[in-house]
């Protein structure tokens, strides 16, 4: 298993190395001068060039490309053009509410995307079948951002039952101390349960939306998986053991089904980290994904260089480690 | 959870962590939704609204405005006075005030902060990357060391005063120095480290609240400042600033309770407000223009005359009535209303009449019309709240008289700076906001020298010696004459055609009070009370 | 192929026979999807037929935001605009852009990943980790990227949108080509001393046709969603052309989209519909061409 | 045993199974019925599709439930002799349930994709004891190990902690048995347990499973295709054909006077190694199969005699072999291949030193014009590679090949392709060796074209025709697709277009087994008589001796990459100069009637 970690890290590099790179490139071809947008409309061509010379836009783009790297290597992702704040402090800031944001929309996924493709396998073709399957294509059709504008004006401009936006009410947050920057954790561990409770429901609504397309997608690929899987010998074999059939279901067919669900589980996690921008865009949540857009539309370039690394980063990591336990839960793997 | 409690009795001004939301909405701290996070807490630093309305809660400047007016009053400076030459301004400043840190307020706290924004060699002039203080130079001139520089030099002359000595006689000294931009600073907190100003930093000014904390992305809280020198303000104890871009959820939370005030609606959502009870609509006087502007380096724009046939085919009072409904009104101005007194009476809007402007158009060379780009600002401004359907609306009048509109956009930074590269947009829809309630601050900063890059350089002798001449004089019905002039020939160009002068929609729950925004853009919170 | 036997049966009839149609006629979701992709071609390619309004210039300011009714169906947005023609009108640039997009994402993917697989080597080294790089981001954030170097435009938003569909197809492709490689009725070709371009051409691809097609079925519904993304961040069709995903971002950036909900609902409605019509239709097809292939 | 006729387990009354479908309805097995004494091996034979499978897996309860099952099937328990027999039809689910795995178990083709991978050996079985079972954990476990050690599995305890995919083949299998063993059952199933393995490893499972039926007094179904595993194993036979139990008889009388037309051919159609016959026979030569207009099938016997037995079993003999032989090896080789090795890199780790493992291994050989090569080894072993290697479908790592003296390797793209006019490759699977979006005209004109043989696209139609033709088919299949056709007239297509450019030299890699024996017989004869017709050289590839040994002029046996032996196929088969080629030919079941005799007679003496 070791050997195995070992080995995937290592295949890392390469990925890692054309993610930098092609950041790297994009930036560069970005029509338009950094120094200028860093300097403001009113600077003089000599402040311009001055600016240039300093920050080594004038090298060759090889050159830069080496420094960048070199920078990076030691975190150092410079800071935002605007707001000269490190572009890592607002990472580290920010990504504890993308993540608990995206972890919660998944965890609604695996919580009712899987049971339902579950049932809807073992039940194939009956009713409950086609409602689960037509729900979900209808729930990887709709773009979420208009999901999320529908549940807004239901429940919280109409019903009035769940917050718009935001994380967490002011009142909430001035009671407590983002430690963590989890505010679920965070206000947990400080016993401040009313804290917890509006925190839960600032999340309640953008982790619905932003679960959206996992759910619907993980319960059609556990159906799949379980009809591929329910179809397989071993499954026989088990039957021919005499196991009762919620047995055969659950431990025979279930953990093998599991394997490529966790792998869509990874991949999804990308499409989570995608839809953030445009859910935190929707929701006004202070993460990564609309600090990238409002980078990207105000030409903060460290900020988009760095928030994007970053995201991708965190993307391939998120899938390794999806990876790996799915070498823990298929024993054929290591040896492949 | 939320907006399920009554509307029990909040008028407590203490903040008791332990009282959480539980029974309703409303939030015991004052809470005002801001349109986005301010670039930093760094006076000078900044010259977007969102920085400066939370530094305005935290530092005072040497000059104030009057709430709700562009009228002068003392602040740090409790007198000012310029010579007869114009040339030196002495200011007198305010004793006993004392910074956040404790540190003690004076002349040369005032002179330090001056230095910083001016001296490109001051060792605590924090230019990051190069980067510039930027409005400085842009409402006094140029650096220190630079030619047009008004500023000649600073010197402490005492405890508590200070002269401003100049390298040209500018009347509009005080009110620039009143505007936004400069609140003074503690130079020891400065001194003491790099991030000042950040979310990890600090910021300590004199003003009516004091800097606790910015969660970046999310909000900053500052609690009342109880040496506050302006006795018996601030009202609340707490107040937060939120930031939530997007003015549908603004207006949202707002009903919703979670916010107690907010600004920069559209002016679509004024029926919204005006539905729920527990909401009121808040006007910002006007203080603005926003404007077409035709850049006469464009072939078919060079000649005067189809620029006019364009004034003349847009139908602005309907755009602006449908646009903005009561929030918006359309004259030949470029300068504001409250500005009538630097206006020409003479000056009548152009009427809509495509019919005439086709004729126009033909007179001039173009009765087939001609191809026309017009660029369309990518954010929504006070003055421009929804630029892209008003941009269509344009194209669509055009196209009445032929003129045939390819909309453009491009992102905000690049928007910006484009327009300046030769030879610029065609066309394009841009506006202004005043930082103090002078017309230099208008007409200088468009058609004054320097300031015509964006229209092909344009260049006019009179309207150039005018602009600065009134800057030098001190009498007001001869500046106010000068002002008079440069509005007529500026309306005959149809240069910058003024489309409306807009009073920015504000909301408040009615909870609220002694809220007076300033036509400026940016007003204190210190008397605002919520019950 | 050339070959001309006796036709035992009309040709029509023959190809409702094959295996595979018949197949797709049993498919509800199919039939479905086929149905509603086709209604709405129709409403994409009538819309100037049926609804002959110019929708960059007719408009009326007086009547802004009026709630759907007789007059108005839909509604109006912003600038006063029928919403049902806008939608009317957005349905096709969506339609086109999500088309081109996979056409181009499909096009490069399918011969990179042809290529790639047949001819291994530096080039499938390159190739591969190229869409691993790719794919290492999530595909709106990439997209997004490529709209901010192109800047906002129809054609932008198709090329980002296609770019990303890329690896997708590469991979797809690529797999195809290693197992179809081996098996034994290309190795018999190669025997015969085959050319590489026509044991590719006329074995390889029309053998790894099928799951293709019916990723770009799927595809179309992915691209038109990121288009609409796209367009929702403002980085999309700019005025006049109308488009659904901008439509949206009008409502939303002008504030009205939640005291005006039928700005938001109609436009995302046919988003949505339009989606599912390629899902639908994506998965008849599987159904049809491909019964063992995944998701 | 007692002498009175003891009562049988099962008993299998008219039982029928179909499946409907909207498109039709399929009677997999019609109104069979057979009875399984105690402790008795009864085999079911029949070729692919005739309903072995569905039969048991009727009896274990196993159908999908859109199978409609009719008829009884009787089930007495042996330990209680004096209880009712009971219909297992009849049951419910639940009650059905309760006997599978206990009572009745079975065992499955393929051992490795019937383990469920993700849980240990271990694991697997002792989930089946403790389903039958009160015993605790530990006990299971202590349990599951003393079955592993009954199945002979090496290292038992170890085993327990393995999952599936670390086990050999024969390994699975045997936990497969030790699982079906788990529940003590009267009755095991066991499904064509020995199909997937080398012949090697089935002698050994045949083996166990006797020894183990023996031991346990156990009621044994064995269903194979294969008349060599029968006579190894049953004790008695049904003999299926298309759903049908045709025939039914104690194994000896089976083999020594078959009853039905369909199982005369059965016994005939496989190659059998102690023979040298002329031509293989195959079920058609010894029946005719109408249905009549009630739609039953009508079976008549195209044998009545013995004469004309004897004239389907003519053999050649040994004068003539070794003439034909002789004159092979006058002429100078087609095929002379030197010191060939291919390599493949084993990587394990990313930077661990790339390990190779040479699939062919330093192999030197020739082959003489009209000569057949006979090429035998176990799975694995390399044929592959080797046949591969030898037209340069992939690229040998060293070595020479000389063809009609060219050398092979140094050949540049457009001379190889020249070359591949002369050397054709037939391949193991009829299915996936046509394009299936090709008919088969453009299959059979295809390679024409590539070579720009005949200048019309007439003239090459008719060359398609004629090669058609050739292998028995006629021009109607010409527009027709790859699956409207049989596995076997699959095969002969692919036959007919190896023909196509005229090569001489032609590689069947595993060619027929795919194929059912009869069927498998008609290609073999096919393959004989164009090589007679033309003049064909072959280097034959089988895992099957039997096969290779009736093919071949001579027989090279392969063993993990390298040669082991190499000679006139009646000398290795008679005189093995290897081990590994001796127990090789001792692992093939031979159905010879003596050793059946002998082994009905040694059970008889136990029992
Ligand atoms: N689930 C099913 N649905 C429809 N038809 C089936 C099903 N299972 C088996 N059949 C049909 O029943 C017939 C008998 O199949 P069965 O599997 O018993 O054959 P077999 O004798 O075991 O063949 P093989 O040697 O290939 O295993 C075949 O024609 C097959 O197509
Ligand atoms: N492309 C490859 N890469 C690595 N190893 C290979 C490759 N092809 C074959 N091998 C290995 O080479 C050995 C010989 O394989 P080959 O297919 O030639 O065996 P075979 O005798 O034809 O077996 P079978 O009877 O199962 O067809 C096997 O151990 C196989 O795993
Ligand atoms: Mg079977
Ligand atoms: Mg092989």
């Amino acid at each position: 298993m070791g050997r195995y970690i070992f080995r995937r890290l290592l295949n890392l590099i390469p990925v890692l190395f054309g993610i930098t790179l092609l950041v790297f490139l994009f930036l560069h071809l970005i029509p338009g001068d950094p120094a200028i947008v860093m300097l403001g409309d009113r600077a003089t061509p000599d402040q311009v060039e001055a600016l240039r010379e300093r920050m080594g836009l004038n090298e060759p783009l090889p050159l830069q490309y080496l420094a960048f790297l070199g920078n990076l290597v030691r975190f150092d992702l410079g800071s935002s053009i605007f707001t000269g704040v490190p572009i890592i402090r607002e990472i580290l800031i920010r990504w504890p509410a993308t993540f608990e944001l995206s972890v919660a929309a998944m965890l609604i996924a695996l919580v009712l995307g899987i049971p339902a493709g579950v049932l809807a396998a073992v039940r194939k073709n009956s009713w409950l079948d086609n409602l689960t399957m037509s729900g979900s294509l209808i729930g990887v059709s709709m773009p979420v951002y208009w999901l999320g504008l529908l549940l807004v004006y239901l429940f919280a401009v109409n019903l009035q039952w769940l917050p718009p936006s935001g994380r967490i009410s002011v009142d909430a947050g001035l009671s407590f101390e983002p430690i963590t920057g989890f505010y679920l954790f965070d206000t947990l561990i400080q016993g401040d349960f009313a804290a917890f409770q509006d925190v839960l429901a600032h999340l309640a609504l953008p982790a619905l939306t932003l679960s959206t397309i996992p759910l619907a997608i993980l319960a059609r690929i556990t159906r799949s998986a379980m009809l591929e899987v329910l179809s397989q010998d071993y499954i026989r074999t088990a039957r021919a053991k005499g196991l009762l059939e919620l047995r055969v279901i659950f431990k025979h067919a279930l953990k093998n089904a599991m394997l490529p669900v966790i792998t869509i589980v990874g991949l999804e996690f990308g499409t989570l980290l995608g839809g953030a921008i445009l859910t935190e865009t929707i929701f006004s949540w202070p993460g990564i994904g609309k600090w990238i857009y409002e980078g990207i539309l105000s030409r903060d370039y460290p900020v988009v260089q760095g928030g994007v690394i970053f995201v991708a980063t965190a993307f391939v990591l998120i899938n390794l480690l999806v990876d790996l336990s799915y070498a823990l839960l298929d024993p054929r793997i290591q040896y492949k | 959870l939320v907006n399920c409690g009554s509307p029990t009795d909040t008028t407590t001004s203490e903040v008791d962590p332990a009282a959480a939301p539980e029974g309703g909405a409303e939030t015991t701290a004052l809470v005002y939704g801001s349109g986005g996070q301010p670039v930093n807490l760094e006076p000078g630093n900044i010259t977007d609204g969102n920085s400066i309305i939370v530094q305005q809660q935290i530092y005072d400047r040497l000059i104030d405005f009057e709430p709700g007016t562009t009228d002068l009053v003392p602040s740090l400076a409790e007198e000012w006075t310029s010579s007869e030459d114009g040339l030196t301004w002495t200011f007198t400043l305010r004793e006993g005030v004392m910074f956040h840190d404790g540190t003690e307020f004076n002349a040369e706290a005032v002179a330090f902060n001056i230095n910083r924004w001016w001296d490109p060699e001051f060792e605590f002039g924090y230019r990051d990357a190069g980067r510039l203080y930027e409005i400085w130079g842009y409402l006094f001139g140029g650096e220190r060391g630079s030619e047009d520089s008004i500023l000649a030099d600073v010197v402490v002359t005492g405890d508590y005063s200070l002269d401003l000595v100049l390298n040209q006689p500018f009347a509009a000294l005080p009110a620039a120095l009143a505007s936004g931009y400069f609140g003074i600073a503690s130079p020891t907190a400065i001194q003491a480290g790099t991030d000042y100003g950040t979310p990890s930093g600090a910021a300590i000014g004199t003003g009516p609240f004091v800097f606790e904390e910015w969660r970046s992305g999310d909000r900053i809280v500052l609690s009342a400042n109880p040496e506050y020198w302006n006795e018996g303000f601030p009202v609340e104890e707490q107040l937060v600033i939120t930031f939530v871009e997007d003015p549908a959820a603004r207006l949202a939370q707002l009903r919703a309770g979670t916010l107690d005030f907010t600004v920069d609606l559209t002016p679509d959502q004024l029926a919204e407000i005006e539905g729920d009870t527990n909401l009121e609509a808040v006007y910002r006087p006007s203080f603005n223009v926003g404007y077409l502007a035709l850049n006469p380096s464009y072939e078919p724009l060079a000649t005067p005359e189809v620029r006019q046939a364009i004034a003349m085919a847009i139908n602005k009072p309907a755009i602006v009535e449908a646009f903005w409904g009561e929030l918006g009104l359309t004259d030949g101005h470029f300068t504001p209303p409250s500005m009538e007194e630097y206006q020409s009476a003479a000056v009548d809007d152009y009427e809509y009449n495509p019919d005439t402007a086709r004729q126009m158009l033909a007179d001039a060379g173009y009765p087939d019309g001609f191809e026309l780009e017009l660029w369309y600002m990518p954010v929504s401004r006070p003055y421009f709240p929804n630029p892209k359907p008003i941009a269509e609306a344009f194209a669509a009048e055009l196209s009445t008289i032929g003129i045939n509109v390819t909309l453009q956009t491009k992102d905000w930074g690049a928007y910006l700076e484009d327009r300046n590269t030769p030879p610029g947009f065609q066309s394009f829809m841009l506006g202004w906001t005043g930082d103090y309630g002078d017309p230099d601050n208008f007409l200088y900063a468009h058609f004054g020298p320097g300031a015509t890059d964006d229209i092909g350089k344009w260049e006019d002798e009179q309207v150039f010696s005018l602009l600065n001449d009134a800057r030098a004089e001190s009498d007001p019905d001869a500046r106010a004459e000068m002002y008079a002039q440069v509005d007529e020939i500026l309306f005959n160009e149809a240069l910058r055609i003024p489309i409306v002068h807009s009073q920015p929609l504000l909301a408040k729950r009615s909870n609220i009070s002694d809220w007076t925004p300033s036509p400026l853009g940016s007003e204190s919170f210190e008397a605002i009370e919520k019950s | 192929m050339t070959t001309t036997t006796p036709a035992s049966t009309q040709p029509w009839q023959r190809f409702l026979k094959q295996r595979s149609v018949q197949r797709f006629l049993q498919s509800t979701s199919g039939l479905i999807g086929l149905g509603l992709t086709l209604l709405i071609v129709l409403m994409a390619a009538l819309a100037p037929v049926l609804r002959p309004y110019d929708p960059a210039t007719d408009r009326n300011y007086a009547a802004r935001l009026q709630s759907p009714g007789a007059e108005y169906l839909f509604g109006t947005d912003g600038l006063g605009r029928d919403i049902l023609s806008q939608v009317w009108y957005g349905l096709q640039t969506s339609l086109l852009i999500g088309l081109v997009a996979v056409a181009i994402g499909m096009v490069l993917g399918v011969a990179l990943g042809l290529l790639a697989g047949y001819f291994r080597g530096r080039l499938e080294t390159v190739v591969g980790w190229l869409t691993d790089v790719m794919l290492a981001f999530p595909s709106i954030l990439l997209a997004i990227a490529i709209v901010t170097v192109t800047g906002p435009s129809v054609v932008s938003v198709m090329f980002a949108v296609g770019l990303v569909q890329l690896p997708k197809f590469i991979r797809l492709t690529r797999s195809m080509v290693l197992s179809l490689r081996e098996q034994e009725f290309v190795q018999t070709v190669r025997a015969f001393g085959a050319t590489p371009p026509r044991i590719i051409l006329r074995h390889i691809f029309p053998a790894s046709l099928a799951p293709i097609v019916v990723q770009a079925t799927l595809a179309i519904g992915t691209a038109t969603l990121e288009a609409a993304g796209l367009g929702f961040l403002g980085l999309g069709a700019q005025p006049p052309t109308p488009e659904l995903g901008t439509m949206l971002s009008d409502a939303f950036k002008g504030g009205y989209s939640l005291s005006s909900p039928w700005t938001i609902l109609f436009p995302g409605l046919f988003i949505t519909l339009t989606v599912l019509a390629f899902n639908l239709l994506g998965d008849g097809l599987r159904d049809a061409l491909d019964p063992k292939g995944g998701r | 045993m007692n002498s009175s006729a003891p009562l049988p387990v099962l008993d299998v009354r008219q039982f029928s199974v179909e499946f409907r479908s909207k498109v039709e309805t399929v009677e997999a097995v019609s109104q069979i019925s057979f009875v399984l004494n105690p402790g008795e091996t009864l085999a079911i034979v029949g070729e692919s599709g005739s309903g072995k499978s569905v039969t048991s897996l009727g009896v274990i309860g196993l159908l999908p439930t859109k199978a409609i099952q009719t008829g009884e099937i009787l089930f007495r328990d042996p330990n209680q002799p004096d209880a009712k027999p009971l219909n297992l039809l009849a049951l419910d689910n639940e009650e059905r349930r309760s006997y599978r795995g206990g009572i009745i178990s079975m065992i499955f083709q393929e051992p490795l994709s019937s383990l469920n991978p993700v849980y240990t050996c271990g694991n697997q079985v002792t989930e089946a004891i403790r389903l039958h079972q009160q015993v605790s954990r530990e006990e299971a476990k202590e349990r599951a190990i003393a079955l592993f050690r009954e199945v002979q599995l090496p290292d038992p305890e170890g085993i327990v902690n393995r999952f599936p995919h670390q086990l050999s083949g024969g390994q699975q299998q045997r936990v497969m048995i030790a699982m079906a063993l788990a529940g003590n059952p009267s009755v095991l199933i066991a499904d064509e347990p020995t199909t997937a393995l080398d012949v090697t490893i089935q002698a050994t499972i045949l083996e166990l499973l006797r020894e183990i039926q023996q031991r346990r007094d156990m009621s044994v179904i064995f269903i194979t295709h294969d008349m060599g595993v029968v006579a190894e194993i049953a004790d008695r036979v049904v003999v299926m054909y298309r759903g049908h139990a045709v025939e039914t008889a104690p194994v000896y009388e089976l083999f020594a006077r078959p009853q039905h037309p369909y199982t005369q051919g059965l016994l005939n159609c496989r190659p059998r190694p102690d023979q040298r016959l002329k031509r293989l026979p195959t079920v058609s030569d010894f029946m005719t199969v109408t249905t009549n207009e009630s739609g039953e099938l009508e079976i008549h016997s195209k044998v009545h005699s013995s004469e004309e037995e004897q004239a389907l079993l003519e053999q050649v003999s040994p004068t003539e072999t070794q003439a034909h032989y002789d004159a092979l090896q006058q002429q100078a080789p087609l095929l002379t291949v030197r010191n060939l090795t291919k390599a493949f890199p084993v990587r394990r780790g990313f930077f661990s030193k790339a390990s190779v493992l040479n699939a062919v291994d330093d192999v030197s050989f020739e082959v003489y014009p009209g000569e057949t090569l006979g090429l035998v080894g176990e799975s694995g072993c390399g044929k592959s590679t080797l046949s591969r290697c030898l037209l340069r479908l992939i690229e040998p790592t060293a070595g020479e090949i000389i063809f009609d003296g060219q050398s092979v390797i140094e050949l540049d793209e457009t001379s190889m392709r020249q070359l591949r006019r002369r050397m054709q490759i037939i391949f193991q699977n009829p299915y996936g060796s046509l394009n299936g979006r090709q008919t088969i005209g453009a299959a059979l004109m295809e390679p024409m074209i590539i070579h720009n043989l005949y200048d019309s696209e007439e003239a090459r139609r008719d060359r398609a025709v004629d090669l058609l033709n050739r292998v028995g088919l006629d021009s109607s299949a010409l527009g027709r697709m790859p699956h409207e056709f049989s596995g076997g007239q699959r095969q002969r297509i692919c036959i007919a277009r190896a023909l196509a450019c005229e090569p001489s030299f032609i590689i069947c890699d595993e060619s027929v087994s795919a194929l059912d024996v009869s069927v498998q017989a008609q290609v073999l004869n096919l393959l004989k008589d164009l090589q007679k017709e033309f003049g064909l050289t072959y280097i034959f590839i089988s895992h099957d001796l039997s096969v290779v040994k009736f093919v071949s002029d001579r027989i090279m046996v392969m063993n993990s990459g390298h040669i082991e032996e190499m000679g006139p196929a009646d000398a290795v088969y008679n005189h093995p100069q290897e081990e590994y080629t001796r127990q090789l030919i001792e692992s093939i079941p031979t159905a010879k009637l003596d050793s059946i005799k002998a082994r009905q007679a040694e059970k008889e003496l136990v029992g």
